[in-house]
């Protein structure tokens, strides 16, 4: 790292969110095993450190897209925790009334443009929002999340050229997870993800993505140059996903695509726990305080499934209020 | 009135809907320099930062017609010729017509779509398709075929104000022809057919470019003491079926022309539409008079022979 | 006889064409690992070479279909959910659909894109989508949905064997259903109709995964004393028009079920056509049993309220 | 040039095919001043040599896609030239029958899987044929030509990585003629398009596309690769067209895109006259022969045209062909 670590305070606040993100997923995954989720869900489990180092440098007005893997985004950029649960519980006061579930969860008030079923759709939704910005000169940044897999659609060759051009205010961050559903990420892209912008003339840099700080610090770097109007920036950022690519998948894969030893290994770069430890060893956080942010976290995961849980079903009546109709427009 | 061709009266309402809101945007391939002429002057007037040419990005650029309009904005969207609407018809059909519901109607999306469609130019099977029929089943954005210069200016400013999606279909083949535009504020509503002529004998649905074969062969049929009622639904989704079914309760005949492929298209819709609803009204089959089912062909006998004109349809 | 998943029946399909014809190749997003289970085990047996994972590329791929058949193999081209199909839309559209016509006929392009469409699985709105009123348009390919184990491994067999592009659409919420399946060579010919119950006081035409709760509308109909036939079209382009027709010829009443979105549905089309040609024989209005128009939401209780069940078709 | 000039014989082959292309797009420039043109025709002129010194490589059963400007692919692979004239003419005895038109010149027999009217559409196909090729191993090889314009297509990246990954014998051979329509090549497309092959681990050569001898040199390697398993590479061909992005342009355009004093300067690098003249210069060719063969060509030309012009018009009974029927499966 080339600049100073962040402040205390700030650190404390990416370990929060982060054991946020997970808590809240070790809750769906229970929830998954117990049957109360209607439909899939995958899970960000040992990715937290990316969403959080990175929107740590959002703020409300800053717009972001994200994937089907999007809790952990949607709860990094400051999505309500109870309103998250109800939509994946698909309950009516879900953040989208029910009609979205886990692949859609947004909140347009604080600049969630959405997580997004069709892998790589982000991508060209924060280049339009980052058009946006750009036309609004209030130097709002607009950031795209999307996995390794989806850097093999052709639509981000699309959004580098375009955003290079316009010097859109536009961070493009791929999370390599190491995987693309089943296949292994050198079995569906070729070379390095992030030598791809520099062809269109875009700075990129690779980071490790289970170190928030690392990744605070190139996010960092990007979003400032962004916001000066400095233009578009690729960060790859190397994590790895604990959990299956969708809850449940052992249940009908026939044969393993990867082996218990290595998500054992991988387990133990855990992005939660090397940075509570890392907490504890620069003393910026004694054990005391990191228990009593893990009970408060807790607690409040708790409450929000436990309400959300308890929350009523939406009515089929209001889909009416979907339905296009005559003479809206003029 | 004056008269004005439909490249014009499109350009005047993009340019009066620029002036009267800042935040209206027109984004796509050579906007600047404008293939058909829609776009022109647009660049110069407003600048390159609200008029952008885009690089040949289909995908990408419906793309960012959503985010854009997700972030504030209301985007048109020139898409050039509707084929190409196929080539970035992911955001279209996945994002665009399903992201405000998706998301519980918490979202606007304000995107025209805009696109020249159809045939009659020998520029075959790529350059003439009336995708109509696919953005109709998406049942999320506005569909909307206009069939003169009145009615593009119209329909188009309307579409710049809506709040949902539109796609606005221009036929391609109609560009250059001439029309009566009034002076001054001009909108069609969305959602509301034009009855363009009253007979009561018939009832005569075209659409888009059909609009024009159809209003002649009402007069062809009125030789033969026919004389039908011509309606323009103008917004294909969704449709105005109100319209219909009232001509149909007096006439109790209907014949409705397409320039789509036959199956699944807006005339078997309406074909649908009187069989149920207007069911106790028919007095005789549903004619549909559209283009048989394959792509549309270069030569032009053969492009002549597969697109409706006056005579298949007074002969229908 | 043995009784089968319809994704064993799939999958021996993909394997038994394999088998006798080694110019069919297998490509689409990990085909090796198999999301559905349907092209379990085929990469095992056939290798690597004929059998590709492909990246997350669906304008890539669906091209390269187009590309790999030009030039001399038949394709699989497994697309995942219907809803990729748009997303890599353009080689479907404007290509496969038009090249063999396009070029006067000089080319064939064998070419089946297999994709499981459809809700009711609580996947929402970019995964439940049934899009076969877009292909059925398009005019130059085959569109097939079948609706049981046999009809997907006879509808398969042959759409791998057909010379021109097939769009092969298992109901997704219909994968794990048991059928009867006989051992040996099953073929079930395009554009033909299956008539899976003789009535002959109304008409029920249902749709791939329509077809089991018109089956039991169908039961509960007998109990008010209603004999309906049921015809499963198999293929929805081209449509067995005769089929239906003879049958409606007998009732005179028709209603079609259609998990597609009402407007230009399949069963708009069907509705049509007996609006036109079997007028004639319409006693009662023609009743579609289909999704309202917006996109499929994800909540259970909403999802269920969008999607026709036997209850909605018995009371049509 | 790395290597030594191609023998007499070649060269002069070379020549011959791209003034076959220029007298025959000259023939077809003035049919659509004559009106006897039905659609629109985009022509090649001043790109000749790209299309001759590529397909010099090639034989029939090598496979090429081609784009919206697409006659001179189609010749340089060896198409018929009179079932070229009839195409663009409508004609029945057309290359396709009178259905596709100048867009659509096709000619499966001969490995010219389509001109193309969707920009980018033919690199997809071209990556297909070269899975066939590969399949097939009888060492064929897929060349897909595209237009810098369609450099921004998503389906290029696309084919790239997929080609990385499956090493196929596929050239991507992009003409950057400098417009992508109306529109400067560097306002639609970032950087250099040839650096866009790198990050895949693709080999890419930038060569002067009015030279003959430098694309086939450029090409040669490139498909000598390909054929012995080496997989892809990307040619960028410098060039310019010297007549407008679609003939009557100027009746429909308002300002002008480029200066005529730019294509002044343009035409005189004219790769038709250029070789001419170095094939005098070298002693390869002497004035005596080039003139016997334009003066062959000439003849060709017209006898196609005129004969071409002569043919009947298709008869819409046989767009009963074309109907998708039932049962002609099984
Ligand atoms: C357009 C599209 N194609 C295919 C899929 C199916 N799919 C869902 S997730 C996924 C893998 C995505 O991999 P990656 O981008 O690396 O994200 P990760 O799952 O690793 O977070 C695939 C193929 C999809 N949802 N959308
Ligand atoms: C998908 C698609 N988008 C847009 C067009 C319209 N169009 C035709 S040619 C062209 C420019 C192509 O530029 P380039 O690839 O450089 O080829 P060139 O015309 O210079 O040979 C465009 C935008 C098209 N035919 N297809
Ligand atoms: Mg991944
Ligand atoms: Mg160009």
């Amino acid at each position: 790292m080339t600049s100073a670590a962040p402040a205390r305070a700030l650190q404390m606040a990416l370990y929060r969110r982060m054991a946020l993100i997970r808590k809240a997923e070790e809750q769906l995954a229970s929830d998954f095993k117990a049957g109360l989720l209607p439909g899939p869900v995958h899970l960000y489990i040992g990715q937290e450190a990316v969403a959080v180092g990175v929107c740590a440098h959002l703020d409300e007005g800053d717009l972001m897209t994200s994937t089907h893997r999007g809790h952990g985004h949607y709860l990094a950029k400051g999505g309500d925790l109870r309103a998250m649960f109800a939509e994946v519980y698909g309950r009516a006061t879900g953040i989208c009334g029910g009609m979205g579930g886990s692949m859609h969860v947004a909140d347009f008030d604080r600049g969630i443009l959405g997580a997004n079923g069709i892998v790589g759709g982000g991508i060209a939704l924060a280049a339009g929002a980052a058009l946006a910005a750009q036309l609004d000169r209030r130097n709002r940044v607009a950031v795209a999340f999307f996995g390794d897999g989806a850097a093999a659609q052709g639509v981000l060759s699309e959004a580098l050229n375009i955003a290079a051009l316009w010097q859109l205010p536009l961070v493009l961050c791929c999370e390599n997870n190491g995987y693309s559903e089943f296949s292994p990420t050198a079995a569906v892209n070729a070379g390095t993800i992030s030598d791809r912008a520099a062809p269109f003339g875009i700075p990129a840099a690779r980071v490790q993505g289970n170190d928030p700080l690392a990744v605070w610090q190139a996010a960092g770097e990007a979003i400032g140059r962004a916001r000066r109007g400095g233009g578009p920036t690729l960060i790859e950022a190397e994590t790895y996903r604990f959990h299956g690519h969708v809850e449940g998948e052992k249940a009908f894969l026939k044969e393993a695509y990867r082996s218990d030893e290595e998500v054992a290994e991988r387990r133990r770069r855990d992005p939660v726990l090397m940075f509570r430890r890392r907490l504890i060893e620069t003393g910026l956080g004694s054990e005391d305080e990191l228990q009593r942010i893990e009970r408060e976290l807790d607690d409040e995961v708790a409450a929000a499934a436990a309400t959300a849980g308890d929350d009523p079903w939406p009515v089929p009546d209001m889909l009416e209020t979907f339905v296009l109709r005559a003479g809206d427009a003029a | 009135m004056p008269r004005k061709r439909t490249i014009h009266a499109i350009n005047d309402a993009i340019i009066e809907e620029m002036e009267r809101d800042e935040r209206v945007i027109l984004i796509g391939e050579d906007v600047g320099s404008s293939v058909f002429g829609d776009t022109r002057g647009i660049r110069n007037r407003f600048g390159r930062d609200r008029v952008r040419d885009t690089p040949i990005s289909e995908a990408a650029i419906t793309g960012i017609a959503v985010g854009a309009a997700a972030a504030g904005y209301r985007v048109i969207c020139h898409m050039m010729y509707a084929n190409f609407l196929y080539t970035g018809f992911d955001a279209i059909a996945n994002q665009a017509a399903k992201l405000a519901t998706m998301s519980g109607g918490r979202i606007k999306l304000p995107i025209v779509y805009i696109a020249f469609a159809g045939g009659g130019h020998s520029s075959a099977a790529q350059h003439s398709d009336n995708p109509h029929p696919a953005l109709m089943n998406l049942g999320g954005l506005y569909v909307v075929a206009p069939s003169s210069p009145i009615s593009a200016k119209g329909l188009l400013k309307s579409a710049i104000r809506c709040d949902d999606p539109v796609v606005f279909l221009q036929p391609a083949s109609r560009t250059g022809e001439q029309g009566d535009v009034p002076e001054g504020e001009i909108l069609a509503p969305l959602g509301r057919a034009r009855t363009l002529r009253h007979g009561g004998d018939l009832t005569l649905v075209a659409i888009g470019a059909m609009v024009r074969p159809a209003l002649r062969a009402a007069e062809e049929l009125l030789q033969e003491g026919i004389d039908a009622d011509v309606i323009d639904p103008q917004t294909l989704f969704p449709l105005d079926k109100g319209a219909i079914l009232e001509s149909l309760a007096r006439t109790g005949r209907l014949v409705i022309v397409d320039e789509a492929r036959d199956t699944c298209s807006a005339a078997s819709q309406i074909a649908a539409i009187a069989a149920d609803e207007g069911f106790g009204l028919l007095r005789a089959p549903v004619r549909r008079v559209t283009v048989p089912d394959m792509p549309i062909a270069y030569s032009p006998p053969l492009e002549k022979a597969l697109i409706p004109d006056a005579a298949r349809i007074a002969s229908a």
